[in-house]
């Protein structure tokens, strides 16, 4: 179905469960959808799953979110960094799991949740820790490791012009997760800096087609609103 | 004989048509769907004026408008089926690996196909006829099959020789397995899948009739469709 | 290595050897890269396997190709076409060797190979003829064929425009394989309408970023020498 | 004491600055490269003008330019270790998923990394000092350890304690197998592999100084760099 675009950020993300598995785009902050985590925070699903790069920075967006306590795990490649404190005071405790991925396995997985992939061999991390309990395969004389896909209920990304059917362009390296994460959860929920109409995106240059978004909220008609 | 076949074929293109036009009015607003090669293409024509529906076409593009003619005409930008085709406004182009991961993905609605077979399981036969001196051509039939949330199939119920294209078994080679749920015909329309058949419409017959053709098949005759019911609401 | 602008056809073609895999361009006409085809059919090379989604229309390009008896193997999802005549003769008589590839598989197996994925379950042709041989597995009730990529030693593809590094954009539907095949050759040859200065692509729009790019013929260029 | 910590951060800084300076000179022209996160992105201060290197960083760019300062930083617009940099000339952007389909098959030349040891034959850990209280974290380095054509490892030779990096056995929680290729360090580049080790260049001390310091790994000699050969050459 086309994309709607929504009155505000919490309409964007009515509707999500206990339990749900949501993916969150950004780098770092480049690309991070903050004010859809934040509206994510107000809906006040819990036991929540969260794949994402990194595991919050500061105290915003993705950190707050875990601050609330309603994130039961993390699946992400870097959760370690100068400005992580929320997580890792969380995860020193043993209050909150944490899968660590490979960024490239990440992403491969949640390519792989969109294209219909069942799993693949990865070459990544073969003979390192995070190979335990991994089924190893030796293919054309090279090891590789059997991954499977990750699927999200619910993705938040950030794009930077979306036009009103769905279709999204990101702005230089925000990009990073956000085409990824759009196919390869069941509701795709954008936060832009603007809507334009349908038509005036060139259609070469659409990163995203509009068949993998859902829900679109545009920064400018909130802050009109 | 030339005229028998032209109208031959211009009944063949009727009997299309009507089976498009049954189908075009099942897809909802906003849904993504693609035309198989052929017939299914026909679809398009019967789709209503601000219907939303976005139409892919496995080479790499959504929001496909219709044939191109004249000075539309781009080599560039075509269907599928190889035919010069527009760009209606929200239009994207991609590659092959992301159509297809599109397809495969499950993010397509609707995909409608032609058939050689369908089984009542919904089990599929389009792409090959079997016979050993045909050259076998697949293109995207069998990602189309398991790629799309539905799919369903556009055909004549019964082949030239007047035997049913719906089946108990697929006779010919497969293109994939219990991916079927509708089954669009001249005579009528059916769901198939674990459940068996089901007559959901028939045109120009009577169900009771329509079944009895169909044997060894067992369809059941929804309640809307049932002799009775059509004779009720006479 | 950063692209080179090549003098001519025959220069991009250049050191092809017998038994190469040579991945082809196009669907249909759209994308076919007519010329560095009949630059390969002067190089000479042979025994041949070309991966493609045809098999060749009428009597030009890929057609030719297969006419001049060099080509051992053709890896293509439809070789039966209306104009496939060359193609089709040679089948009947037992001169060219076919494997029929769905045309998702096709892609995605040489999306793989550029990726460096030692193989995938695919979802496709599982219970068909075309599962022959293959290994199934079932993963979340859902069964899958292992599919294993393919790499080219050689590319030839069409863009529309590229710059002088290398990184290209296409037109319209004729992107279809160039992007894909781009990845999964270890040299790769591609014919433009023209060359712009490096700096003149919009790097959001870039569709093959250099680094796949080796040979760059312009027809423009051509034409002018 | 501040005062001691600053210049211990400056010699630091000039020691991986003189690394960095002999990784640069090893680039050909118009190779595509990665310096992982850290010490290994001050090569790019000592590429040669018009060199051709085109960086690679791995959350999705190619032809990424220098750090930005200034009107020109733009969140937007970071590298690998979330430092804020520029856009070259024929830059391209793409999506994580195609941004690591580039490096794990095998389509950068080379890229550097830092690390905590390296074995005799090229075994890399650079990622998890395996204390327990650590918070473990890899982001892309076992994708790059793997994926580009030629692993080169920056680091110093010998660790705080004075034990060398270059072991016969990581002890340190490996990040790939079998990958490095070369290791360039304060006191000396040295190839490894499948034959061992080699060492290829000393700075400020004899070769057979330093072999005799990396005991018990077995190092041979570059004819070019045995100590008879450079007091041939003075």
């Amino acid at each position: 179905m086309t994309a709607r675009v929504c009155a505000g950020y919490d309409e964007a993300v009515a509707g999500t469960a206990d339990g749900a598995t949501v993916l969150v785009g950004g780098f770092g902050m480049a690309g991070m959808p903050v004010e859809l985590v934040d509206a994510l925070i107000r809906q006040g699903a819990a036991d929540l799953t969260i794949v994402s790069n990194n595991a919050g920075n500061g105290d915003t967006g993705l950190a707050a979110l875990l601050a609330t306590g309603r994130v039961r795990k993390v699946i992400c490649s870097f959760p370690r960094q100068s400005d992580s404190w929320v997580f890792d005071g969380l995860y020193r405790a043993g209050r909150i799991e944490l899968e660590v991925v490979p960024q490239g396995n990440l992403a491969e997985r949640m390519r792989a949740a969109g294209a219909g992939i069942g799993a693949f061999y990865s070459p990544t991390a073969v003979g390192t820790p995070l190979a335990e309990g991994k089924e190893v395969r030796e293919i054309d004389g090279r090891s590789y490791l059997l991954e499977y896909p990750i699927h999200g209920d619910l993705a938040l990304i950030k794009a930077h012009t979306a036009d009103r059917m769905g279709n999204l362009v990101y702005r230089r390296t925000a990009r990073n997760f956000g085409p990824v994460m759009a196919t390869a959860a069941r509701t795709v929920a954008v936060q832009v800096d603007r809507v334009v109409e349908t038509g005036a995106l060139d259609p070469e240059a659409v990163v995203t087609p509009s068949i993998y978004v859902d829900r679109i909220v545009a920064a400018t008609q909130e802050s009109a609103a | 004989m030339s005229t028998d076949h032209r109208a031959d074929r211009r009944s063949k293109h009727d009997i299309a048509a009507a089976i498009a036009r049954d189908i075009a009015a099942e897809h909802p607003d906003g849904s993504y769907v693609n035309l198989g090669i052929g017939q299914p293409t026909l679809v398009a024509d019967h789709l209503p004026a601000g219907s939303g529906v976005v139409l892919h076409t496995e080479n790499g593009m959504l929001n496909m408008g219709p044939a191109a003619h004249g000075d539309d005409v781009d080599p560039d930008l075509i269907n599928a089926g190889k035919v010069a085709v527009t760009e209606l406004p929200g239009a994207a182009y991609f590659h092959q690996a992301d159509s297809f991961a599109m397809m495969r993905g499950g993010h397509l609605d609707v995909c409608v196909l032609g058939a050689f077979q369908v089984s009542a399981r919904g089990d599929l036969a389009n792409w090959h006829t079997g016979a050993p001196e045909a050259v076998p051509a697949v293109g995207g039939a069998m990602d189309l099959a398991i790629g799309a949330r539905r799919v369903w199939v556009m055909m004549t119920l019964f082949d030239k020789q007047g035997a049913p294209k719906l089946v108990p078994e697929c006779t010919y080679p497969l293109t994939g397995l219990a991916c079927v749920e509708r089954v669009y015909t001249d005579l009528g329309t059916f769901a198939v899948g674990p459940d068996g058949v089901r007559l959901l419409d028939v045109h120009g017959i009577t169900a009771q009739d329509l079944v009895r053709r169909l044997a060894p098949i067992e369809v059941r005759i929804d309640a809307a469709v049932t002799d009775e019911a059509r004779a009720a609401r006479r």
